[in-house]
């Protein structure tokens, strides 16, 4: 389909002035472009209505080049077209944000002059076909949304959702997707806080590979992506142009199918976190210099997106001449130049008469700086080559004038059998009740990722409080004694069976790992990923998702400031379970006052907040002993979330606990047994004596997914205070045991049985499960 | 059976960007090595292996790369096989 | 007591090693790759990251740093030299230390908590400890594995240059302690005068309780003590 | 002048424990590939460089191994130089 170049592509510096007069030309097809037929339109993603309405917007044939355009700004990835409808019932608004939706990255203010920056995306097809890459690259580009406001990255998180572990090819993917994520931010210099990681038949050919990063500036230091000033220049820098990934953006919208490997080879992109490391501190550099007005990344369609949605935002023209990129190969078509998709580029909007004093601040970061362009009043995305107009189209409706549907959705009839089914009669563990515990916690959902997060920088920068490990990760504001808390979460068995509640529990659950560290949960960063948008099952999942999480983020007071959609995650017509996954932000006005999960010091008392339900629906249990995807999820009391936090909260202020810890996949067997384990290799292992008198069956109360509870503890005088402010908060509270000795067994004891499970069993499950299955060869 | 020395070399792919070899080019230049033009880097792996001829060493050898050796995804690889003595 | 961080475009650590100092007592100052001069400074420390993205070998392009000259004469004088982490493979790329940094045997790269052993208390580094002391600190690298040849090392344990090693909870240099391959469980030596020190574990970042380790705190210490008694040229 | 691709081939020295090498072994012994009796892994670096004649191209690399290319303490370097057109 890549039309071969035309001859005179000159590449000499200078040699295309944008401000001549031959600007006025309107594009004519460039020699050597394909014709445009329906096949071509159809290739490029858009349906006949939309090539209608773009010939409508256009009063004309477009151009090739311009097809090329109209193909990336209107796909799902960068349009949003079957997502913005819904998306807009989010609750975006609270006094502290500062920076909502529609931005690289959601702003909120952390108190004391400092801003935190946070934004997650997705690079899930990227990664299916060369996972290093992939999730090296995505890492990148989300590191660039965050330093493109003028923020210093100061954390990254991941989510990870992979097939069985079992599988080769799933252990090729998780052990590339983890060494990429690692290497990229280990070079950068930005700490791991955090994520989490999923394994299930549902992920089997599509693995989920969310990034997320935070970055602290001054509030006032906030810069955003726009091209304001007619006459300001456009300038290109960091690293050069290539042919990769072009079409990335329409490539991330379509299904993969069988064989795909081969032809996606092309769209590879490679890393350099090297060149990303300048890029970080040329740009905070010359967004401190004042010398610039607008900076954006060039992330997916590249140089199109980044010139187009400045233009937009700020209701001006771009002009530019991609003769004067700089390209990594000889003969590149504007085409290319406009879609790539290389790695490490910024479009830079420069003051007119300060391009010398942007270069001078780039050469120190030893990188490149082109001018390309500048600003203009026409409101349009105008592209010359050597002079020459290729394309000029409306800026405003590449953006706004996106198509946008939203379609009938209907739940799927297999999911509503599975959802519906009577699970009572597979809750009888095969083996007995310990070998049950064992199996769970032992499971690999369940299990450490120590092996994971042990190959990410988790302490550069020494700020890092509260390391990957605990309930979510805390990091130090530079220079004060505050911090910010973040924690990623999705279970997509509990979306899959009910969108709506699994979505609410993944809100809740990231704003219950906040909070029992401390911190006071904020705002909400979302990467949705979803199958077809076109399958009316998946509408249905979509809808319902995003509503959930409307209902939880308005209840719980954590607004929406930007997110990512991700469809299409499918393979030959078989789309991942639903996977809203929810990056929640927090505060802490003093790191001195962070909670850790492991218990402490024997003879601690042991509470529990929160009530026992007994919901295995969608379980870890029943997944892992009867092979079941089945049941209705925990249903979500978003009051009594609430009211469960905010306990947690003030208890956490008035330094009253000793540990808290949240249950959640595993249930009270994966909370209990990560209490007594602590941290791997500096903390103690404690034992903990401890006694259910719910009358539910064992494993309903054991391995029971209900929300809204945490594990405490506190100094023994101080439990009667614990109970008095549960009571307070309407919180049922119940002591439920003891923290016993280092190396001794955690004991339970429920109305109808008694388990005793020795440490070093524990240790070796939970711990040995990862790193045994990746160890072993192939 | 002889011995063979087997070298792979596997390369990254055409177009691919390369950041070690665009790296050390940078370095090489800012060292005053003006005359080089372009760097690119790849492994070389010698496979010390058993087999009754160069060829059916070289073919053993072709069937571990598309396995295992090289990512057919962003890498070519070449191959050569040599009586022992050779490799380094 | 001026002491001098090098900062190389990809350096991670300069801050925390910034922060170090200033909690021990001493003036930091950073002094860029670039520059030729290290402006009056009583000692320097090369610190961690990346410093040119290290894709070759790590430290191998840095030691071509115009700074290096400077850095290289003022150890060659008996001035203290401090290389934590990747400072530690740019000092050996630089033939100020000897031996080599090599991939960790597990080929991975480790981040975590990991114990030493402090080998000597009579060196301007490790003044601040007690003998075989167990300190806990993070490390975090890729290239951590010290190789040197067999007699490079029989002199390193002859002159007693090896002041740390990695070691359980209980001091013993065991090989389930090693981290990454080191020989001899080595993680930090010094040259033969005693005045360059490399280490590939951070006490940069085991300086506060809040951060989980204060063990790096007498490092520091030490070596800012050291200088202010001029005890070194 | 000419433009040589240059190939230099950078490996662990003898003696030297090679990580890399032994994982590769392994992962081709459990693949079933048993006449594999050792691996080592080292760098294939690919210099494109303007030189008036091979001997030239080869000394050139062979200074820039010196001073960049290969550490001495561990690694070995061979090389070879070719006129255009060969390099992968
Ligand atoms: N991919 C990952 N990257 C970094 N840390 C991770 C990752 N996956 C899990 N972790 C860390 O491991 C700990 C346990 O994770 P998880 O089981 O998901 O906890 P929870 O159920 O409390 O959300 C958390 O501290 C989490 O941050
Ligand atoms: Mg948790």
């Amino acid at each position: 389909m890549m039309a071969g170049h035309a001859p005179g592509n000159g590449r000499a510096p200078g040699a295309g002035n944008p401000r001549s007069p031959a600007t006025l030309e309107a594009p004519h097809p460039r020699p050597g472009d394909p014709a445009i037929t329906p096949e071509l339109v159809e290739d490029h993603g858009l349906s006949p209505d939309e090539y209608a309405q773009i010939r409508r917007i256009m009063g004309r044939q477009p151009t090739f080049t311009e097809l090329g355009v109209f193909s990336a700004m209107w796909s799902e990835h960068c349009g949003y077209k079957n997502s913005k409808r819904l998306l807009r019932l989010l609750p975006t608004q609270a006094p502290w944000v500062i920076q909502g939706p529609g931005e690289n990255a959601g702003v909120i203010d952390v108190g004391g002059g400092h801003a935190l920056a946070f934004k997650i995306e997705s690079h899930n097809h990227p990664s299916a076909v060369e996972p290093y890459q992939g999730a090296a690259t995505g890492i990148g580009g989300i590191l660039r949304d965050v330093f493109t406001m003028g923020a210093r990255p100061v954390a990254t998180l991941n989510s990870l959702h992979f097939g069985d572990l079992d599988r080769p090819r799933v252990r090729y993917l998780f052990g590339g997707v983890v060494k990429g994520i690692g290497d990229y931010g280990n070079c950068v210099g930005i700490p791991s806080a955090g994520g989490e990681v999923y394994f299930d038949r549902g992920y089997e050919d599509n693995p989920i590979v969310n990034a997320m990063c935070l970055g602290l500036m001054r509030t006032d230091d906030l810069i955003r992506g726009t091209a304001e000033g007619v006459g300001n220049t456009l300038m290109a820098v960091g690293a050069r142009t290539g042919r990769d990934g072009i079409h990335g953006a329409t490539f991330a919208s379509e299904e993969l199918s069988e064989g795909d490997d081969e032809a996606s080879r092309p769209q590879v992109q490679v890393g350099d976190p090297f060149t990303e490391k300048l890029l970080l501190e040329a740009s905070l550099e010359l967004i401190a210099s004042g010398h610039i007005v607008g900076i954006q990344d060039m992330g997916a369609a590249g140089l199109t997106s980044s010139g187009v949605e400045m233009a937009g935002r700020s209701g001006t023209g771009v002009e530019m001449d991609v003769a004067l990129v700089p390209v990594r190969e000889a003969g590149m078509t504007p085409y290319e130049i406009l879609l790539s998709e290389s790695q490490e580029r910024m479009l830079v909007v420069a003051e007119a008469g300060k391009e010398d004093a942007v270069r001078e601040i780039l050469e120190k970061w030893e990188l490149e700086a082109e001018t390309i362009g500048s600003v203009t009043a026409t409101g349009s995305f105008r592209v010359l080559e050597d002079g020459v107009a290729v394309a000029d189209i409306p800026a405003l409706p590449l953006t706004e004038g996106c198509p946008t549907y939203e379609r009938q959705g209907e739940e799927g009839d297999e999911v509503r059998a599975l959802r519906q089914m009577d699970i009572a009669a597979h809750t009888d563990p095969p083996a007995g009740l310990e070998d049950a515990f064992l199996r769970v916690v032992g499971s690999p959902n369940v299990a450490s990722k120590q092996w994971v997060y042990e190959q990410y920088d988790t302490t550069v920068r020494a700020n890092s409080i509260e390391r990957p490990g605990g309930d979510a990760g805390v990091i130090r504001i530079p220079g004060t004694k505050r911090g910010v808390a973040a924690s990623t979460d999705c279970n997509g068995r509990h979306t899959y069976l009910n969108p709506r509640a699994g979505a609410m529990g993944a809100v809740a659950e990231a704003a219950r790992n906040v909070a029992c560290t401390g911190a006071v949960p904020m705002a909400i960063t979302n990467c949705l990923n979803f199958g077809s948008p076109l399958k009316p099952h998946i509408q249905h999942q979509f809808r319902e998702a995003v509503l959930g999480m409307r209902d939880a983020c308005a209840f719980l007071e954590t607004p929406v400031t930007g997110g990512n959609v991700s469809f299409y995650n499918e393979t030959d017509g078989k789309a991942v379970y639903p996977t809203p996954v929810i990056g929640m932000v927090g505060v802490i006005d003093d790191v001195e006052t962070v909670v850790r999960h492991a218990f402490r010091d024997p003879g601690d008392p042991i509470l529990l907040l929160g009530s026992n339900t007994g919901e295995l629906g969608g379980s870890e249990y029943l997944y892992v002993l009867h092979g079941l995807v089945a049941g209705e999820p925990p249903p979500v009391d978003l009051a009594a979330e609430r009211a469960l936090q905010r306990c947690i909260l003030t208890m956490a202020q008035l330094r009253l606990l000793k540990s808290a810890h949240d249950v959640a996949s595993g249930g009270l067997a994966a909370t209990l047994a990560e209490c007594c384990l602590g941290r791997p290799r500096t903390g103690r292992s404690v034992g903990a004596a401890v006694n259910f008198a719910d009358p539910l069956p064992d494993t309903a109360l054991l391995f029971g997914e209900d929300h809204g509870r945490a594990v405490i503890t506190c100094a023994p005088e101080d439990a009667d205070r614990l109970l008095l402010h549960a009571e307070n908060y309407g919180v049922p509270c119940a002591r439920i045991g003891t923290v016993t000795e280092p190396g001794a067994p955690l004991e339970i004891e429920t109305p109808s049985s008694r388990l005793r499970l020795e440490a070093e069993t524990l240790r070796k499950r939970y711990y040995g499960v990862i790193p045994d299955i990746m160890n072993q060869a192939g | 059976m002889t011995r063979f020395t087997v070298e792979v070399l596997v390369t990254p792919r055409p177009g691919l960007l390369d950041p070690q070899g665009k790296a050390i080019h940078h370095a090489l230049s800012s060292l005053g090595y003006d005359a080089v033009e372009d760097v690119r880097v790849g492994k070389a792996i010698y496979l010390e292996v058993a087999a009754a001829t160069p060829e059916d060493a070289r073919e053993r050898a072709e069937e571990m790369c598309r396995k295992l050796l090289a990512n057919p995804v962003t890498e070519d690889f070449r191959i050569t096989a040599e009586a022992d003595g050779t490799a380094p | 007591m001026k002491i001098a961080i090098i900062t190389f475009p990809g350096s991670n650590c300069d801050q925390d090693c910034h922060r170090s100092i200033e909690l021990a007592g001493g003036s930091p100052s950073y002094v860029w790759h670039r520059e030729t001069s290290l402006r009056g400074a009583d000692a320097v420390i090369v610190p961690g990251g990346f410093a040119h993205g290290d894709y070759l070998r790590p430290g191998a392009i840095a030691r071509f740093s115009p700074i290096m000259d400077a850095v290289t004469a003022f150890g060659e004088e008996g001035g203290v030299v401090v290389g934590i982490c990747n400072g530690f493979q740019v000092l050996c790329e630089a033939g100020m230390l000897p031996g080599a940094l090599l991939r960790n045997e597990s080929l991975s790269f480790q981040s975590h908590h990991c114990r030493l052993r402090v080998e000597r208390t009579d060196s301007v580094f490790t003044s601040g400890y007690r003998k075989r002391q167990v300190l806990g600190m993070p490390l975090s690298h890729a290239d951590g594995s010290y190789y040197a040849d067999a007699g490079t090392l029989a002199v390193l344990e002859e002159e007693r240059r090896v002041l740390f090693r990695y070691c359980d909870a209980q001091g013993n240099a065991s090989a389930e302690a090693n981290p990454n391959g080191s020989l001899k469980n080595i993680a930090g030596i010094v040259n033969a005068r005693g005045n360059v020190l490399g280490m590939m574990p951070h006490p940069d970042r085991a300086i506060e309780a809040v951060l989980g380790s204060v063990d790096g705190l007498p490092f520091f210490e030490s070596i800012v003590g050291a200088v202010a008694r001029e005890e070194v040229a």
